[in-house]
């Protein structure tokens, strides 16, 4: 990782300094080392603060419907962006509908081994961490804190999208620095929604109620979601009959976030930013793998931005399509 | 696909008592119900299933979409936020939809939908989606009562109703 | 066991995946089959019979073996129907009864002091169609 | 403001009997908006529709709710009511409480509840109702066929007929399509060409039509009312005002090695070449795969015997531009290559034959010169086998799914005229069915069978091969329950029709859908089969599906009425309620487009002024001539920057909320 | 160029030349077959019941072998390559069968199909290339007309077997003209000889040779050749002995001048 990082701050100076990208998307500490932000970097200078480390798990594509179309004017130059494997997944369906001028792109694919969520490593004990290091053995990671140093397994520290990670493989790029090999995508990512199929109604209406009573509508997930990109949301929206800044009623929120996750059905690309950003911690890409499930089992496998110009499984359709009453029935086993 | 309309004997008999009965006993629960039909078949089933005097019980109420594409699903969202305690969708046979593919859309959203609220926990049977002909008037009264019986039997949407902010 | 014939046409598709449901009565099969006159039912009345669940007098003729595989109605076929699968199929469930098997292994000396040409393949693909 | 009003109609006794027509009055009194209600008796009779005129004017209503029968019974009266009042007839909302409330239910409490709440729904969405008015569009007086068969040639001479110029564009050099291939016709067994050819006179002497032959329609734009069309008129080496037709060229050509495609490839024709006698128009054309000039670049005969000095080898491809109010798809079809279904030996044997070559065969201006010869040795057959339905009813790949409805009939007729003028020839018909549905059709089929004596087997033939001399038919007798084996001369494979290769590329060009077979797909299989759902397209002949002459020319006729019907138009008035997207919210993400069954979406990409900030973006537009109003776009819209008018997201979710309350 | 080589049943008995000729003639093309260790015999039927898994395992037993060498499977016996290659299809294609023969079986790598399996005939066209056979041929058979009898497990079912055209194959029709002679080409030459059922009936099979014979005399024919022991029986068993018949494989040989070589004695 740390090899891949540095190779990546030389490159994006690079590209800079000899003119083929004019803005560099990428990463920013904030004011913790942890606290990784996306940033547009638009002079040579600011580069000094770009990083690529293990708390890079933001997905940069989003910013790319602004950078790339508004750019400005003739000769403005490209715009780099630094996009991980699953990044890539969002750019291509961001192409696909067009919300991406690629002609003024640059995208440099940089390798990714999972990224870290600090939540997960304080949970395993560590206060007043200043600094998280590459262990010199493969898999874990040297956590240095105020009152000296420990180690975890990489893998238990990783974040929620990195535990169902969909493989090394960049699916678009101009130039990739990367070591790594791909291994083909990691672990059960449906594991979660089966184990709430299995339960009963009962049960799942329990546990909606109790995960989604705690959302706030701070908006963070509409936010960071590079599907949910609309110019202006339909909860914005006055004229669209739903409008709504913040849930009056518990229903709301269900409904909400049912209409989010509709709205981005066939074309999330699995991301996991909602998860990864929402403040209250609800798991909100079990609503997103739901439909990605029953998209799978009911009109055959479809990863949206596998490639980018594919026609979607809710704007396609077969003659034989399964009937609602017994989607109920398939989709729920 | 059509289903076969496996009517309920008692609960059908139950709710079309109910219903005549709604005067004697007038704070006795009736469930609301939301029917959405394209204006090309099941309208018109509607309109045959009236004028062919098919009754079905008056909870059901129905409105005209164009197709049954037009159908959001934050329409049904809404129709369960606002109280409704079943939300039936219908629409052309598949094939034979007035705009040719529309009602071929509706089938995958609607699958997609249903699968949801189910996983949420709303219960299966509040949601249906039937596919009726401007011929099938019976058919249509049918489903009405069947579906009306099914709804009375799973009784309030107590899931729903105890969230929602009552006015 | 007695099979119900509502079953029969179910049962054949589960064994041998031809479904006889898709037969439009052309005679096609039967126009093809090199071994129509050694057939008491010839392939056309086969896939109606099993259609029909009438399955009883198959089992036990000999038309199942006078079968030669060669495929030509499945070839042929217009409409997918596979008439060779299904009397294969009508074999097996004759083959599972056990007994009354129609080629033991007491005859092949007999027949190989008769022909010393005969290939190890024709007795094969015999005891594999003709032995229960 | 909104001022409403609210009239409830008792239909006689047909509501009022079980609602409650009062209190619907009353309750509808005090919903939001309403400054009016009334009942009466038949709010369709004259007097009804003046009490709502009245009181519009009277109370200056912006909006009315009738509480009657179904819409789809009065809603357009109604409308016309309100707009001779001065209100838009937009304005207008039906709630339906006969058919779906009155007579469904006995008891009047329920059903007159349930009228209250669907005078409600109405009066909240006739709340939010926008005046809408009829897009307008214009008419180019202009039609396009494509194709030049018998479909195409009555589909022109119909619209020409009624003082529309029309262009038929064909791909052939010559128009009369399959029809001019054809020796008799069924069921009356009148000469082909005689009963065609005039109609290609016609065609080619009619003021109003244009033939462009030896041509194809490269690209389509626009939609109903002005379509553009680029048209390539390929070069045929003679100029086609100079050329005479005197046919000199012909028998000067010394490379005679193309294949004569109008006698389906049984014998040869030179370089040059008319395709056959009555062509229209009556000029050569180079077959430049064979010419020798055009190829090594030496002879030039045809150049020097050619007195009008109409040979032109250096012609190129030219191109057509041209406005059309509408397009007729005219493609026809062709039969299937039958050495797929090698097990008749059609491929290794030269006495099977199809039934068109065998039309070819029959036909006094054929290879043979109507002379039923053998094609392998050039002598008399004694017996002829016809085998029918081969690739039709075939899902095994091989073939094609569908009856190709024709073939029955032309076997028939072919066993029919064989036996009549040969009898000492034994004909026999294999079949599955006999399928004769038509005028005079089963007559025809039995008068073989009776008449003629026509041997017909019920079974089909498995196997065809040649020895010493002659075939063998090895095929199976279901009545008879035998396999039987024939020794036959020649065998007659009735193969299945297909629509022609280029309907793909033309329902592509054009928007127009297409089936699984190729062939177009009809707005409506019942009650709109000459018309694309793509506005402005019609269909006629086989390109829709198979079928012969007769159906045909009334197809034919079907296809250029709607044609005349749009071009007698000078504006086309569109459907209010069409999508419309609001530029201001619309992502530009192209799901909308992909969803519409009619191309009414485009994408647009120009400077946006969002409140104050401007900016260049993609947006989606919709053609309002386009629009049919169905809603697929609204729901995929996640913005919500698609709305439908008439049934916006409002105005149902108002309904909803109303039923709900 | 390597190939793992199933010569099946009959070819080790009563079809030693179909199996001799073909060795020792793609040993002279440069082609290495090498004999799979401890094949089992095949069955000889496709085994059609998809609801049984037993008749099916010999088949992936010699399938799996062929894919732990690395190397497509050759065969020349028609019903071991219509076994060997509808049952492979089985494996590719039926997730049950799939299942169930892994789980029995119980391989170290689970088998799905992956083995190419190709015929002499197709190894002939496709790897070495006809027009590269005929540059091989030493004694170019010419003047001989020789009808191809193809049967029936070669070429059906067509979508299973992807051989040839089922109605009007020409492979070894192209096979006889690379090797100098001319085809005949007839119509009987896909029709059934018989096969196993002459052991129960033999004027059934007597019925289709005469046909077959009969016909292809009637094009011409002087000669007929198959890649099939059971054809090769049949139509040598029920006829008057008129009409020679001989492997694919022998021609081969004969054309390719080994047989001048001293490298064989006839059988």
């Amino acid at each position: 990782m740390q090899k891949v990082s540095e190779k990546v701050i030389a490159r994006a100076r690079e590209l800079m300094h000899d003119g083929t990208v004019s803005k560099v998307v990428g990463w920013k500490a904030g004011e913790f080392f942890y606290d990784c932000e996306p940033n547009v970097f638009e002079t040579e200078e600011s580069l000094k603060d770009l990083v690529y480390n293990r708390f890079c798990g933001a997905n940069l594509s989003k910013y790319m419907i602004k950078n790339s179309i508004a750019s400005g004017g003739e000769g403005a130059g490209k715009v780099l962006v630094l996009l991980k494997p699953c990044d890539t997944y969002s750019f291509n369906q961001l192409l696909t509908e067009h919300r991406i001028d690629r002609e003024n792109v640059y995208i440099l694919g940089v390798g990714c081994e999972g990224m870290c969520d600090i939540d997960r490593i304080r949970e395993r004990g560590f206060k007043g961490i200043t600094g998280v290091l590459e262990a010199d053995s493969g898999n874990e990671l040297v956590i240095t804190t105020l009152y000296g140093e420990g180690k975890v397994n990489i893998d238990d520290v990783l974040l929620n999208k990195c535990d169902s990670c969909k493989g090394k493989a960049h699916k678009i790029y101009d130039e990739l620095i990367s070591d790594n090999e791909d291994e083909g995508p990691r672990g059960d990512r449906f594991e979660g929604v089966r184990e709430l199929e299995a339960m009963s109604p009962e049960q799942r209406f329990a546990f909606w109620q109790a995960e989604l009573s705690k959302c706030i509508r701070c908006n963070a997930c509409r936010n960071a979601c590079p599907a949910c990109s609309c110019r202006k949301c339909v909860f914005d929206n006055n004229a669209s009959g739903i409008a709504s800044k913040a849930n009056t009623d518990s229903f709301e929120e269900k409904m909400f976030h049912i209409i989010r996750a509709f709205h981005v059905a066939g074309r999330c690309t699995d991301c996991g930013e909602c998860t990864r950003v929402c403040p209250q911690g609800i798991p909100l890409h079990l609503f997103n793998r739901k439909y990605i499930k029953d998209i799978n089992d009911f009109y055959g496998e479809y990863a949206a931005g596998e490639e980018a110009g594919q026609r979607g499984p809710l704007i396609s359709f077969t003659e034989q399509d399964i009937e609602p009453g017994h989607a109920v029935v398939k989709g729920g086993n | 696909m059509s289903v076969n309309v496996s009517v309920n004997e008692p609960a059908v008999k139950a709710a079309a008592e109910n219903a005549a009965g709604a005067n004697t006993e007038n704070k006795e629960w009736r469930p609301r119900i939301v029917a959405f039909c394209c204006n090309w078949c099941s309208y018109a089933g509607a309109d045959l299933a009236g004028s062919s005097r098919l009754s079905y019980p008056a909870d059901v109420k129905i409105i005209r979409v164009p197709c049954s594409c037009r159908v959001n699903p934050m329409f049904i969202l809404k129709a369960f936020e606002r109280g409704a305690d079943g939300v039936i969708l219908c629409g052309c046979h598949p094939g034979d939809c007035h705009y040719s593919t529309g009602n071929y859309y509706t089938r995958r959203r609607m699958a997609l939908l249903f699968s949801m609220l189910d996983y949420i926990g709303v219960e299966r049977g509040r949601t249906r989606v039937e596919w009726v002909s401007a011929a099938e008037g019976a058919r249509f009264s049918a489903v009405m009562n069947d579906f009306v019986a099914k709804i009375t039997e799973l009784g309030e949407n107590v899931k729903v109703g105890d969230l929602r902010c009552k006015k | 066991m007695k099979l119900d014939e509502k079953e029969i046409a179910g049962i054949i598709k589960e064994i041998s995946g031809s479904d006889v449901k898709k037969c439009m009565k052309c005679g096609k099969c039967s126009a093809t089959c090199p071994a129509y006159g050694e057939m008491k039912f010839h392939p056309h009345q086969f896939v109606t019979m099993v259609a029909r669940g009438k399955i009883d007098e198959l089992l036990k003729d000999e038309t199942v073996t006078r079968c030669l595989s060669c495929f030509a109605c499945v070839e042929r076929c217009p409409r997918g129907v596979e008439p060779a699968n299904v009397v294969a199929a009508v074999r097996v469930l004759a083959e599972r009864e056990q007994g009354g098997s129609n080629f033991v292994p007491d005859e092949v000396p007999a027949l190989i002091i008769a022909d010393k040409e005969i290939p190890q393949q024709a007795l094969v693909s015999a005891f594999r169609r003709y032995r229960k | 403001m909104q001022r409403l009003g609210v009239f409830v109609c008792w239909c006689g006794s047909n509501i009022a009997a079980t609602v409650d027509v009062d209190r619907v009055v009353a309750e509808a009194k005090v919903q939001p908006g309403v400054v009016f209600a009334q009942d009466y008796q038949y709010m369709c009779s004259e007097a009804g529709q003046n009490i709502i005129k009245d009181a519009i004017k009277q109370y200056g209503l912006n909006g009315i709710v009738v509480c009657s029968c179904s819409p789809r019974m009065h809603e357009a009266t109604f409308r016309k009511a309100a707009e001779a009042a001065g209100l838009n007839p937009y304005m207008v909302e039906i709630a339906n409480i006969r058919e779906h409330c009155s007579w469904i239910h006995k008891d009047k409490e329920a059903g007159t509840e349930k009228a209250c709440v669907l005078m409600r729904a109405a009066v909240a969405k006739v709340l939010l109702n926008t005046p809408l008015k009829a897009g307008e569009s214009k008419v180019v007086k202009r039609a396009l066929v494509i194709g030049g068969g018998i479909a195409g040639i009555q589909t022109a001479l119909d619209i020409a007929d009624a003082g529309f110029p029309v262009d038929i564009v064909e791909k052939n050099a010559t128009i009369g399509g399959r029809m001019a291939q054809l020796d008799k016709t069924f069921p009356t067994l009148d000469c082909s060409s005689c009963i065609l050819t005039p109609k290609m006179v016609e065609a080619k002497t009619n003021e109003n039509i244009r033939l462009i032959t030896y041509a194809e329609v490269e690209e389509v734009s626009g939609f109903v009312g002005s379509f553009k069309a680029k048209i390539r008129k390929k070069a045929r080496f003679v100029k086609e005002d100079v050329c005479t037709g005197c046919g000199v060229c012909m028998s000067k050509c010394p490379s005679k090695k193309g294949l004569n495609e109008f006698n389906m490839g049984l014998n040869n024709r030179p370089a040059i070449y008319i395709p056959f006698a009555q062509a229209i128009p009556n000029v050569a054309v180079i077959d430049k795969t064979q010419c020798i000039k055009l190829n090594t670049g030496k002879c030039g005969l045809c150049e020097k015997v050619c007195t009008a000095g109409a040979i032109d080898y250096t012609q190129q491809d030219e191109f057509i531009e041209e406005e059309y109010g509408a397009i007729v798809m005219a493609t026809g079809f062709r039969p299937i290559d039958a050495s797929k279904f090698d097990e008749y030996s059609y491929s290794t044997c030269k006495d099977v034959v199809t039934s068109l070559e065998l039309e070819r065969i029959m036909n006094a201006a054929g290879p043979t010169g109507g002379v039923l010869l053998r094609p392998s040795d050039g002598k008399h057959p004694h017996s002829i086998v016809f085998v029918q339905c081969v690739g039709s009813r075939d899902v095994s790949g091989r073939g094609k799914p569908y009856c190709s409805k024709i073939c029955c009939m032309y076997t028939a007729k072919h066993a029919m005229l064989i036996r009549d003028k040969y009898p000492d020839v034994e004909v026999h018909v294999f079949y599955i069915d006999v399928r004769t549905p038509g005028k005079n059709f089963d007559e025809f089929y039995r008068r073989a069978a009776e008449q003629y004596d026509v041997d017909y087997i019920k079974g089909q033939v498995g196997k065809v091969w040649e020895e010493d001399g002659h075939l063998v038919v090895r095929g199976v007798d279901l009545i008879a329950n035998e396999q039987i084996v024939l020794n036959t001369d020649m065998v007659v494979l009735a193969t299945a029709i297909e629509p022609d290769p280029t309907a793909r590329k033309v329902a592509n060009m054009l928007t127009a859908s297409i089936d699984t077979n190729d062939f177009i797909t009809e707005a409506h299989p019942k009650l709109r089969p000459v018309e694309s759902p793509t506005a402005g397209i019609f269909l006629s002949g086989v390109c829709q599906g198979p079928k012969d002459i007769p159906e045909t020319v009334s197809q034919a006729g079907a296809a250029a009425s709607k044609v005349i019907g749009l071009l007698s138009k000078n504006k086309l008035t569109t459907n209010p309620c069409v999508a419309h997207s609001d530029e201001l919210l619309c992502n530009g993400c192209s799901c909308c487009e992909k969803v519409c069954p009619y191309g009414a979406i485009s994408y647009d990409t120009h400077l946006i002024n969002d409140h104050g900030v401007k900016e260049t973006r993609r947006v989606a537009l919709v053609n309002e001539a386009l629009c049919q109003g169905c809603g697929a776009c609204t729901v995929v819209c996640p913005s919500g920057a698609m709305d439908l008018k008439g049934f916006s997201n409002k105005q149902i979710m108002a309904e909803v909320e109303a039923i709900c309350l | 160029m390597n190939y793992s080589y199933y010569p099946g049943c009959t070819l080790k008995t009563k079809a030693q030349d179909l199996d001799f000729y073909g060795r020792e003639s793609a040993a002279a093309l440069g082609i290495t077959l090498e004999e799979l260790p401890e094949w089992q015999c095949c069955g000889a039927v496709y085994p059609i019941a998809r609801d049984e898994i037993a008749t099916k395992l010999s088949a992936i037993r010699a399938l799996m072998a062929a894919r732990d060498n690395g190397t497509p499977l050759v065969t020349l016996c028609s019903a071991c390559h219509h076994v060997l290659t509808r049952v492979n299809g089985d494996m590719q294609r039926n997730a049950d069968i799939r299942m169930k023969a892994n789980n029995y079986l119980k391989p170290a790598v689970p088998y799905a199909g992956e083995t190419r399996v190709i015929h002499y005939l197709q190894l002939l066209r496709d790897e070495i290339g006809f027009d590269n056979l005929k540059q091989a041929v030493k004694k170019p058979l010419k003047g001989r007309k020789i009808g191809a009898y193809y049967g029936c497990l070669l070429l059906r079912p067509s979508k299973e077997m992807q051989f040839d055209d089922p109605e009007n194959p020409h492979i070894i029709e192209d096979f006889i003209k690379a090797l100098g002679a001319e085809p005949v080409v007839y119509a009987m030459r896909n029709e059934c000889c018989g096969g196993y059922v002459t052991l129960k009936s033999e004027a059934q099979a007597k019925e289709n040779v005469d046909l077959i014979i009969k016909n292809a005399r009637a094009h011409g024919a002087e000669e007929l050749i198959t890649a099939c022991p059971l054809c090769m029986y049949n139509l040598r068993a029920h006829q008057d002995g008129s009409m020679p018949v001989r492997y694919i494989t022998e021609l081969l040989y004969e054309a390719l001048g080994l047989r001048e070589g001293g490298a064989a004695d006839e059988t």
